[in-house]
């Protein structure tokens, strides 16, 4: 499942969402990312998340599908948030429910790692000198690239 | 008369180019992404300086990553932005 | 922090906790093991986990202390219960959190891989030939081993 | 005179040695877990059937994890158990 949206979300209440009823279920990995209040080395106030409507939604989709098509996964949930966020804040979850534990892990890496270099958000973070927009990292293309990506996306 | 060219830009390119969405009827030569890209930098001020380097440029037509030799063609969305920075 | 106990764990508290009021943690990783329904090819019912009181503690501690020292982490979890448990039942939680999303996910990974081969838990499931104990998995080896540990341990 | 081992079987080991802790004084000629496996083997029944395959059986002396060679003295708590299967 995908939500993209601007409010904060339960964490206990959409990972239990996540395992209900399904028994088959082993084990449930997941990944919440936060504001932190140091950018850099400088302090930030809070930050403002960017993104493209509908292309949030088809890339996020389609990074589902990647992860249930590569691993034997009974659920998975991304959560993105966009707008103004606080220092502390969730920002996005990301979750797998597998029978094994391996293969949560590994999918739940791998939707972090993909949503990280193809959905398109971005973040402005507030600094002492104003606004500034965060810089793509080098280490999250290499995170991508280990999962060897089927060639032919110009995205990177 | 075909359909105008939807052009979007986010983050630091739409600050650049000063504009977040436009529209524009496909410019006669323009058949690619990258001759897309010429035209709008010819078109000079903010539009020069958001483009002016393309290695951080990152565009999608119809939502879909694509590669500059991609073509365009009326009625297109192109959407223009730096590498993304979620998560 | 090392819990062993009996009781059921409200998740979403659980991991609230472990980052509130730290604006440092930028990812949180965790890990939730389910009881199934099948074990397998069996239909099993339930499950009764013995551990050896005091040496948990002590290993579990071990294995916090480990990841802290490989990883910088901001806070570490160990949450792991014992006693009759019903399938769709939580039985353990592993969960990192730390400035950088890797340092979460490795950590959390390594305290679930040595949980399972190093604490001294067993599950005897009820099948309908009667209670079995569950036999431990060469996986489960394999998984401890990829860490590197260091020699000198006769545990496995 | 010296204070006996403390000896603790858990899981199916515990279900064939038919006993779950029990006190013995040191027995003579045993200064080695594997020793004392021997010994134990020695009482027959039970305790034979739970160390006939002694590569699935895990000592700790004093709830820490050992080899067959590890020397065991009186007042030890040594505990024997199958590979674990927690988590």
């Amino acid at each position: 499942m995908i939500k993209v949206q601007t409010e904060d979300f339960d964490l206990g209440a959409e990972l239990k969402a996540l395992t209900d009823g399904n028994h088959a279920i082993g084990g449930l990995c997941s990944f919440v990312g936060l504001v932190r209040d140091m950018a850099g080395g400088d302090k930030i106030g809070a930050m403002t998340l960017e993104h493209y409507p509908g292309m949030t939604e088809k890339e996020l989709t389609r990074i589902e599908a990647e992860a249930l098509e590569r691993w034997p996964l009974d659920a998975t949930l991304i959560i993105h948030r966009y707008g103004r966020l606080e220092p502390g804040d969730q920002i996005v979850l990301v979750a797998a429910a597998s029978a094994h534990r391996e293969a949560a892990f590994e999918a739940c890496h791998f939707l972090i790692d993909f949503l990280k270099t193809k959905a398109p958000f971005w973040k402005l973070e507030d600094t002492p000198d104003g606004g500034q927009w965060v810089d793509a990292r080098d280490t999250d293309d290499a995170a991508t690239a280990r999962w060897n990506l089927p060639s032919g996306k110009a995205a990177e | 008369m075909s359909a105008p060219l939807k052009l979007l830009y986010f983050a630091w390119l739409r600050e650049k180019a000063g504009i977040g969405e436009e529209a524009v009827p496909t410019p006669d030569g323009v058949a690619t992404v990258g001759e897309l890209m010429d035209w709008l930098v010819g078109r000079g001020g903010g539009y020069a300086e958001a483009f002016s380097d393309r290695k951080v440029v990152r565009v999608a037509v119809n939502q879909e990553y694509v590669s500059l030799d991609h073509p365009v063609a009326a009625g297109d969305e192109v959407a223009f932005f730096p590498p993304v920075t979620g998560g």
